[in-house]
C-alpha cells in the first residue's frame, strides 16, 4: 500500500532514487535492471525518499539498498523478512520495500518467507532469482533445478528446484507475481503493483547471471520457443493471455479459493513459454489491521511514536496502578 | 517453645493438579497478613503428571531465599510423600491423604508427627451442601491443604479469605466463598491439641507495609512497560515465556507482542522495530538465546538500541528445561563472532529486575547497542513479597537522536549532499541517530563495515575509525552507569572473607550474611550486576582487602570467577557451586561458607534438593 | 522404503516396539494414539528394531522415540529433519522415521521443511498437528486459523493457519498424506505406507490436545457435519471416495503435473468435511540415487563403512598421491 | 649490488581480471625453481570489477608472512597503481601501461623506476601471429606482468615453462604454448640495461626438494580426506567454501559434500550423520559458525564427535567479510548456552592446517565430543609453498566403539534389559558407543539431561554424575593431547620477551625473530594451538619465565590475551594488535617489537596495507 502518494510540490524523476554510490555488480548482470525498475516504480509513484526503508538481505542482489536514495538497510543473510517486519509493523507510515537474492529468500530465509505469508504484513518483497548463490561463487540456489550443471557447479545439482511462487500462495501470500529483470516495462509496473498493494506482496524476478549461471542467460530469454512448429517468445505477459488473478470479492472464500487454484495451476504448468505477471492477487486484512481491535492505544498511535515520557522532566509517563494492583497486597 | 515467624512449607502434586495455585494462596495469605515471604518452584518439563512442588518461607523480615528444612510438609498425593518425607525437621509435621499414602512406609524422622486431612470427606460434605458436582471440586484440596497448614501456625483465617478476595476477582469472585467454606471445614480439622504440638506461629503484623508479590518475569515485564517498551517479539520457551505472555496479556499498555517463527526472526524483527525509534525487546532462554547471535552483532555494527533478555535454565542444549542454572555468562558475554561493544546487566532479585528491566532501556538508547539482561530461572519462577517498586528516581533517556530541526540545519548547508552521517565520528563514541521517515535524515545500515553514511567501506582507515569510535562506548557506559548498578557490597566494607556472587544467588547469600557474622566471621559479599563493561578497577580494590576470595554461583565451571580472574588476575581461593539444576538454599549457603572458613575445602558442591 | 524385510526367524508384536519408559502426555493426548499407530505399523512392517533410527524435534510430541524400543534420537527443537537427513543420508540401511510437532516442524523448522522436499531423502516425516506449541503451554502453532482463540491464548490469533500439505506438495514431497490420532486403523496405514515409501514422506496427523486446544477436540472430530441437511462424519478417507492421489507412471511428466494439481486442489478446498488419506503420490529418485552417479564409492559402500584405516596397524588407507600431484612442484 | 632471492612482488586489477592466476603462475614458477614462496591475497566482497591484489615474497629460506615493502609492482589498470605506487622501494620497479596509466600523477617514490610494457603489442602480435582472436588474449596481460617480472630477475624462462606444464593440464594443456609465446614475447622487453637497473635477483635451486603450494582450506581439505572424513555438510561462505567446494571436485575420494539450507542444517546433518559412525564434519566462517551454537551443544550433551571449522574473517556481523581477523576466539570457546566440553584448535600454517585438520577427527572420537578448529582468512587465501606433508606418523583413533561381540556379550547377561548403557559412567569420561544398526546397542539420544541409556532425566543426582562424566573429558584430552599439539615454543627456551600468539599471525612472527635476535634482544615466541583444554600449567611456565611478555594477535580486544589472564592469572606487558582486517607483515611486526624493547609502548596498533 502506498503512504506516500504524489506531493504537489515536487515532481521526482528516476534518478532522485539513485544514491551516489557506484553498483558493483559485473557487467550484464541482471540486477541493473531491477535496480532500474524499483527506481523508476518509486519515481512513477512519486514515493517521498524519507518516507521509504528499503531493505535486503546479503548476496550480489542485496546490494541494492545502497544504490537507492531512500533510507536503506542492509540486513544479515537470510533475514530481511523479520527486519522489515520489525520496522513496517512500528512505523506502518513508511513505505517498506524489500529486496534479496533467491538464496537468501528462499534458502536460509526459507522459514522466514513461508512464515511471512501467515502474518500478511505490508510489505512488497522482490526476489533476484538467478538460480545461484552470487556472491559466494555460484553455488546452487534453491530455484536451479535437478540435474543442472552450470560452470560454477563442480557436479550436478542433486535437488529438485522449488517453485516459489506456489509456495508463496500456499503461505498465504496476498500478491504473487513474477517478473524478467530485462523486461524492463514490466517489471516496473509489476514493483508498482506490489508496493500499491495492501498486504504481502512477492514479486518473484528472473534475473541473469551472466558470470555464474551460464544457462538462463540474457540470450536465452531472448531466444524463441517452439511449439507445435510455430515459434513464440520465451515470455509472455499473463495479462494479454486474458488471465485475471485478482480476487474482486474477498469476502467471497469460494473466488478466493478458485483464484488461488488457478494460480497454482499457472504456476505448476510445466509449460515451454515462461509466463509473466500477477498470478495471484487479494485485498485481506493485513496484521496490523487484525492486532488493532485488541490492542486499543494502536488504535491511536503507530508502536514509534506512542508517547512514553514527559518531554521536559523525562519521567516515564506510563502509569503502572492497574497492574500494580494485581499484585498488590495492601487489602490487610 | 513457640518459633514465630520463621516458617518453611512444602506442598506438593502432580504437575497440572493445582500445586502452584495452593503455593499462591499460601504466600498471598502471609503477604497480606504483613509477613515476607520467599517461594521456591520447582516443575518437571512436562504439562501433567509429573511431581511438582513449591516450597515456601515465611518471615518476620525481608527474605530472599529458601532453606532446605521443611516444617510442614503438605500432601495430597504419594509421590510427593515419597519423595520429600525425609527433609521435614524433628518436630515438624506431614500432612497427608489416607486414601493414597501410608506414612509407615515413609522415610520420615521419627520425631515427626503426621496429620490425615480428610480431603475426601471435606469435599463430599462441600459437595453436599452448595449442591456443586465433586469432580469440580477435587481442585480444591489445595485450599484444604493450605488451610490446614497454616491452621496449624494458629493464622488467622481472615488473611486467607483477604487472600481469596485478591486472587478470584472480576467473573471469578464467586469462587471466594466457596474456598472459603472448604478453608473452614480445614480449619475446624487442626484441633487445639494439634496446634499445641506444632512449635511454629504465624502471627499478622497488620502494620506493615503493603506489599508485592512478584516473580521475576511479571517484574520484568513491569520494568518493560514503565520503561516504555512498545515493541516486543519472542518465540516461546521456557521460562522466559512467561514475561511475554504478561505483556500479551496487559494489552491496554500498547505493546504489540509478535510471536515469531523463531529466535531469528525475534531479535531481528526486535531490531528492525527499534530503527524506527519504539523502544523494542525480546526475551528467550538459553536455547533460543543462542539463535540470537547473528542479530545481535548486527545490531552492534549499526548501533541499534536493543533489549535482549536471557532467562538461563539448566543447559547445555535443552538440558534441564524447567530447573535453575547461571551457565549462559561467558556465552552471553562473548555471544556472536567479532566484537562489538555490548552491555550485559545481571539484576539479583526482583526489585532489580523491574529496576535492570527499566534501565536495560536507557542504557541501549544512551550507548545504542544491544544490552543483554542475564535472568535464572530461580528469579523467573520464584515468588517474592516485596516492597513496591520505587518510582521516584526513574527517568527515561532516549539518548542522541537528531531533531527534525537539527535536520534541517544541516541540510541547509551548502555542503549537504542529501545523506545524513548517522555514523559520524564522536568523541564518547555515540553519533547522533535519524530516524526512517525524517525528512533529510537517509542513512543506510549493513552488517559490513560501513562509512559514515553507512556506505559499505572496506577502508582500513575507515575501518579503524569505526572500531574504535564503536568500542569507546564501553568507555562511556563504564563512566555513566551508576556504581551502584554495577556492584553491590554487603556487609562491612572490610572483610577477611569476600564473597563474588551474581544473579539470584546473591538471595541465599544475603540472608546467609547475618547468620555467618553471628558465627563470629568476617565476611562481606560482592554482587557483580554489570558484567560488561566489568567494573575491573573495583572489583580488584575490593577483592585485594579481603584475605580470602569465594566464589558462588551456580554453574560447574565457576564462569563469574572466569570473568573475575580475566578482569583482575584475581582467582578466587575458593569455590562453592551448584548445578543440579535446583537453586542454592540459605542453609547450604550457610553451611558451605562455615565449611571453607573452618577446613580450608577448595571447592564446596553443593546438591541438597529434589 | 523399508530395509528391513520380515525375518523369519522372530515375529514382533507391537509391544517389542514399547521402550520401558512412561509416556507423560496429559490424558486423552492424541499423541498416545499416533505413538500406538507408529508401533502397529513397525510391528507389521517387523521392522528390526535395532536397524530403525526413530528421530524427533522438542515438543511433546517429541518425546516419542523415547516409548519406542528402537535407537532413538530427540534431537533440537525445529531441527529433526536436517539431524535425520544427515544419519540416512550416512547410512541409507536405516530405517530412519521422523516424529514432531506442528510448531517444531512448521514453524521454527519451515526453512528445513520446506527444504527437504528438494532433497527427497528417504524418511518418513509424521507431524503431530495441535495447532498449539503444547509443551510451552498452548501458544498459537502455524496451523491455528486466523481469528482463533483456544483457552490458552490471551488475545486471538493474529496469523493465517497455513496448510502443511499444499506446501509440501509444492516443495517436492513425494508422498503427502493426512491423518487423525485417533482413526487407528488408519493412521497406522498411512505411517505404513509413508515408511513403505522410497522418498521425502509427509504425514500430518491431526491431533487433539485436550489441555490447551479445547476447539479440536476428540469429541469435535466425532461430531457430523450438516451438509445440504444430511449430517456426514467430520472425517472422511479420500479412498473411499475414489480419491487416487499415486503417479502410476512417474515418468510421465504430464501425469505429475496433474496429480499435483489434483493434490492441490484437494486439500485447499475448503469442505465442510476433513479429507484423510494420501493425497499425492510418486517414485522419483531420491538425493542418495541422485549423487551415487557422481561419488563412485557411493555405489560401493554406505558412508559409515567406508574402510578409512587398516584395521590392525590403524594407518590411514586414502591414498593422496593423487590429490598431492595437483600441487607438488616435483617437475623441477 | 645484488640482492638475491630476497624479493617482494605485488600485481593487482579489478577483480575477475585474472590477478589470481597470475600470482599463481608466478609463485609456482618461483616454486618449481626450489624457492620459497608466500603469497597475500587481498580483495573486496565482489565478484567483478573491485581492486583487487597479491602480493608474493620469495626467499632463499622457507618464509611465513609477507613484508611491507613491494620491489617490483606490476599493473595493467590504473586503480592499483594510484593505490599501491607509494609502496614500492627507492631503486624498486614499477611495471604499467602506458594506455591507462600516466605515471608522473603517481606517489611514486623518486628514485623507483618505470617501465611501461607493451601489453596491447604484444596481444595483437600473438594474435596476428597465432590467429587467436584479440579479445579472447587479454586475459594474458597476466602472463606479460608475471614474465616481464620474473625477466628483470634474470630468472630463467624455463621455470615458467614448467609451472604453466603445470597449472594447464589435461584439456588445457594447450593453452602452454600459448602462454609461453607471450612469456617470450614480454622478456624480450625487458633489456640487459633494465636488468641492470634492477637489484633483484631470482636464482633457481634445482636441488632444494619438492614443494606443495597451498592455501589453508586445500591444507584443510587433504587433512580431511586423509582422516577419513566421507560426510560433510556446509551452506556456502566465504572464505570457507572454498573447502568444501575442493571436496566437491575431488568425488574420487567418496566424501558426499552436502550443500545445505543454511548452516543450522549443516551442523545438524554432520552430528546425525556422524550418529552412524562416519566421520563427519562441516566448516564455515562467523555468520555461519555462530547458527551452529545450538548443535554444538547438542552434541556436546549426546557425546557426538563431530569436527566443526570455523574459518575466522573481518567481523563483526558481516563486516570485512574477505578480510582477515582473528575476532572469534573467544565466542568460540564459549558458543552455546550452557556448559560441556569442547576443545578447541587453532593451527598456525598450512601444515599444521593438515595436521590438525587430520587430528581434529581423533579428538572427535576419542573424547567424543565436538572439536571446533579455528581457522583464519590469512590461513585460508593465502598461498605458500611448503614441504610435503609428514604422514609418517599418522594413526587414525575411533575412539572408544562397542564391538558387535561386546555387545551380544552383554546381551547373554541375564540382567540385560535390551536397552544398551551407551552413557555408563566412566573414569576418563569416555563411554563406550553402539552405532544404530548395531543389534544390542539400542540407545537414544536427547538434548535433555539424561541417564545412562540417553532417556531424559531430571535426577539431581544423575545429574551430577553425568556433567562431571562429560567434564572430565578435558582432563583427559589435557593428558592425550601431545604437547606439541598444545603449544609450540620457538626461538630459545629461556628469553627476556616472550610474545604470545595464535594461528595465522605465528607467520610473521617467525619471520621477524631471527632479525630481532640479530638486534640482540633476547625474545622467545610462544605459539598457543590447544584453546580448549587450555595448557594453562605451560603457558604459566613458559611466561614466568620472561621479564616482559608481548601478545601479539588480530583482533580488538586481545582476546588469547584475555584467555591467558583468565587461565594463568598473567597479563600481558604489552600488547601488539592489528584489526585493519588486513594480516600482519613482517616488517609491521619487528617494527613494533622494536618499538615495544625500546619505548617500551603499551600497545601497538599496527594499520599498515590497503
Ligand atoms: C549466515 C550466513 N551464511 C552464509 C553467508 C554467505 N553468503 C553471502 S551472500 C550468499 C548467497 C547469496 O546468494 P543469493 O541470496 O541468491 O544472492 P545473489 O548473490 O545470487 O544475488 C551467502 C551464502 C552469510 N553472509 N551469512
Ligand atoms: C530454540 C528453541 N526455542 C524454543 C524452545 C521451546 N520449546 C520447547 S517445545 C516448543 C513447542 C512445541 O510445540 P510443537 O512443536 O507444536 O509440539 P507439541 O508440544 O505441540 O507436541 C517450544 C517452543 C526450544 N526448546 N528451543
Ligand atoms: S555474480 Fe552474478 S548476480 Fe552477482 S553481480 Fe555478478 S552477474 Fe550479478
Ligand atoms: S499439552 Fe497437549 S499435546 Fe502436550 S501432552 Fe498435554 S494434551 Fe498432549
Ligand atoms: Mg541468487
Ligand atoms: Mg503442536
Amino acid at each position: 500500500m502506498v503512504t506516500n502518494l504524489p506531493s504537489s510540490e515536487v515532481q521526482r524523476k528516476p534518478k532522485d532514487y539513485k544514491s551516489d554510490v557506484h553498483p558493483d555488480w559485473c557487467p550484464g548482470c541482471g540486477d541493473f535492471g531491477i535496480v532500474n525498475a524499483i527506481q523508476q516504480a518509486m519515481a512513477e509513484l512519486q514515493l517521498k525518499p524519507s518516507q521509504v526503508l528499503m531493505y535486503s538481505g546479503v548476496g550480489c542482489s542485496s546490494k541494492t539498498p545502497h544504490y537507492i536514495n531512500t533510507y536503506g538497510v542492509h540486513t544479515l543473510h537470510g533475514r530481511s523478512l523479520p527486519f522489515a517486519t520489525g520496522s513496517h509493523l512500528a512505523n506502518p507510515d513508511l513505505q517498506v520495500v524489500v529486496a534479496g537474492g533467491d538464496g537468501d529468500g528462499y534458502g536460509i530465509g526459507a522459514g522466514h518467507f513461508l512464515n511471512a505469508g501467515r502474518r500478511n504484513a505490508n510489505l512488497a518483497y522482490i526476489v533476484y532469482d538467478n538460480e545461484v548463490y552470487g556472491l559466494t561463487k555460484g553455488q546452487a540456489s534453491p530455484t536451479l533445478k535437478l540435474g543442472v550443471k552450470t560452470k560454477s557447479l563442480p557436479l550436478p545439482n542433486p535437488n529438485e528446484g522449488i517453485n516459489p511462487l506456489a509456495i508463496a500462495v500456499s503461505a498465504g501470500y496476498t500478491f504473487v507475481a513474477r517478473s524478467y529483470a530485462f523486461d524492463a516495462k514490466h517489471l516496473k509496473e509489476t514493483i508498482k503493483r506490489a508496493i500499491l498493494h495492501k498486504g504481502m506482496a512477492l514479486v518473484d524476478v528472473l534475473q541473469p547471471c551472466p558470470t555464474y549461471n551460464n544457462l538462463r542467460t540474457k540470450d536465452w530469454f531472448a531466444e524463441e520457443v517452439e511449439i507445435g512448429g510455430t515459434k513464440y517468445p520465451r515470455t509472455y505477459h499473463l495479462d494479454e493471455k486474458g488471465y485475471d488473478g485478482k480476487v474482486h470479492n474477498p469476502a467471497d472464500e469460494r473466488e478466493i479459493e478458485a483464484k488461488k487454484l488457478q494460480a497454482l495451476q499457472k504456476v505448476e504448468a510445466s509449460e515451454p513459454q515462461i509466463a509473466l505477471g500477477v498470478f495471484y492477487e487479494v485485498e485481506l486484512p493485513t496484521f496490523l489491521e487484525r492486532v488493532k481491535p485488541n490492542i486499543p492505544l494502536l488504535q491511536k498511535y503507530t508502536s514509534c511514536k506512542m508517547p512514553i515520557e514527559d518531554p521536559s522532566t523525562h519521567v516515564p509517563t506510563t502509569d503502572l496502578s492497574a497492574a500494580y494492583a494485581e499484585v498488590l497486597t495492601n487489602t490487610h | 517453645m513457640e518459633i514465630t515467624n520463621q516458617f518453611s512449607w512444602m506442598i506438593g502434586g502432580p504437575q497440572g493438579t493445582g500445586v502452584d495455585s495452593s503455593a499462591t494462596l499460601f504466600i498471598r495469605s502471609c503477604a497480606v497478613a504483613g509477613l515476607n515471604v520467599y517461594g521456591k518452584r520447582e516443575y518437571h518439563s512436562n504439562i501433567m503428571g509429573e511431581h511438582s512442588y513449591f516450597q515456601v518461607r515465611v518471615s518476620e523480615n525481608p527474605v530472599h531465599s529458601h532453606v532446605d528444612p521443611v516444617h510442614l510438609l503438605a500432601t495430597f498425593d504419594d509421590e510427593t510423600a515419597r519423595i520429600h518425607a525425609h527433609e521435614v525437621v524433628p518436630n515438624g509435621y506431614f500432612l497427608y491423604d489416607a486414601n493414597v499414602t501410608k506414612p509407615e512406609t515413609l522415610d520420615l524422622h521419627p520425631d515427626v508427627k503426621i496429620l490425615a486431612l480428610p480431603y475426601s470427606q471435606i469435599l463430599e460434605e462441600v459437595s453436599a451442601e452448595t449442591g456443586q458436582p465433586l469432580a469440580k471440586l477435587q481442585i480444591m484440596k489445595n485450599t484444604i491443604a493450605v488451610a490446614a497448614s497454616l491452621a496449624m501456625t494458629c493464622f488467622e483465617i481472615q488473611y486467607i479469605e483477604k487472600a481469596l478476595k485478591g486472587i478470584f476477582t472480576g467473573g471469578k469472585a464467586k469462587l471466594v466463598p466457596l474456598n472459603l467454606k472448604v478453608a473452614e471445614k480445614a480449619y475446624a480439622c487442626i484441633t487445639q491439641e494439634i496446634k499445641n504440638a506444632f512449635p511454629y506461629r504465624l502471627v499478622a503484623k497488620p502494620d506493615a507495609p503493603a506489599q508485592m508479590i512478584v516473580n521475576g518475569t511479571t517484574a520484568v515485564a513491569l520494568g518493560k512497560l514503565k520503561a516504555g517498551c512498545r515493541f516486543q517479539s519472542y518465540y516461546p520457551i521456557t521460562p522466559a515465556s512467561d514475561e511475554s505472555v504478561y505483556l500479551e496479556s496487559h494489552p491496554e499498555y500498547g505493546v504489540n507482542v509478535v510471536q515469531c517463527e523463531d529466535e531469528i526472526s525475534a531479535v531481528c524483527m526486535a531490531v528492525g522495530a527499534s530503527l524506527t525509534g519504539v523502544r523494542a525487546s525480546t526475551s528467550s532462554s538459553g536455547p533460543g538465546f543462542g539463535l540470537k547471535a547473528e542479530g545481535l552483532g548486527w545490531a552492534g555494527i549499526n548501533e541499534v538500541p536493543v533489549v535482549v533478555f536471557n532467562y538461563q535454565r539448566g543447559g547445555p542444549s535443552t538440558g534441564l528445561p524447567t530447573r535453575h542454572e547461571q551457565g549462559d555468562l561467558l556465552f552471553s558475554l562473548f555471544i556472536c563472532h567479532g566484537e562489538y561493544p555490548k552491555i550485559v546487566v545481571a539484576p539479583g532479585d526482583m526489585t532489580e529486575c523491574f529496576n535492570d528491566s527499566f534501565n536495560a532501556f536507557n542504557y541501549a538508547d544512551q550507548f545504542q547497542t544491544p544490552v543483554i539482561v542475564l535472568c535464572d530461572k530461580a528469579l523467573a519462577n520464584n515468588t517474592a513479597s516485596i516492597l513496591p517498586f520505587d518510582e521516584t528516581n526513574l527517568r527515561i533517556n532516549r539518548g542522541k537522536r537528531a531533531s527534525d530541526e537539527y535536520l534541517a540545519e544541516l541540510a541547509s548547508r551548502p555542503d549537504f549532499n542529501g545523506k545524513y552521517p548517522r555514523f559520524a565520528n564522536s568523541e564518547d563514541g555515540v553519533s547522533t541517530r535519524s530516524l526512517p521517515g525524517q525528512e533529510n535524515g537517509i542513512y543506510w545500515c549493513t552488517g559490513d563495515e560501513h562509512d559514515v553514511y553507512g556506505h559499505i567501506s572496506e577502508d582500513p582507515e575507515n575501518r579503524i575509525m569505526m572500531d574504535d569510535k564503536r568500542m569507546r562506548k564501553l568507555e562511556l557506559a563504564a563512566k555513566t552507569i551508576p556504581q551502584d548498578e554495577q556492584w553491590k557490597l554487603y556487609g562491612p566494607e572490610n572483610a577477611d572473607y569476600t564473597v563474588v556472587t551474581w544473579g539470584s544467588t546473591k538471595g541465599p547469600l544475603l540472608d546467609a550474611l547475618p547468620i555467618l557474622q553471628s558465627d563470629g566471621i568476617s565476611i562481606n559479599v560482592l554482587q557483580i550486576r554489570l558484567m560488561s563493561p566489568f567494573p575491573a578497577e573495583a572489583v580488584s580494590q575490593i577483592l585485594n582487602r579481603a584475605k580470602v576470595r569465594i566464589g558462588v554461583e551456580q554453574n560447574f565451571t565457576g564462569q563469574l570467577a572466569k570473568i573475575v580472574r580475566m578482569e583482575t588476575g584475581i582467582k578466587m581461593d575458593h569455590m562453592v557451586s551448584k548445578y543440579t539444576g535446583r537453586p542454592m538454599s540459605e542453609t547450604e549457603v550457610v553451611a558451605a561458607l562455615r565449611e571453607i572458613t573452618k577446613q580450608k575445602t577448595e571447592k564446596v558442591v553443593l546438591t541438597y534438593g529434589h
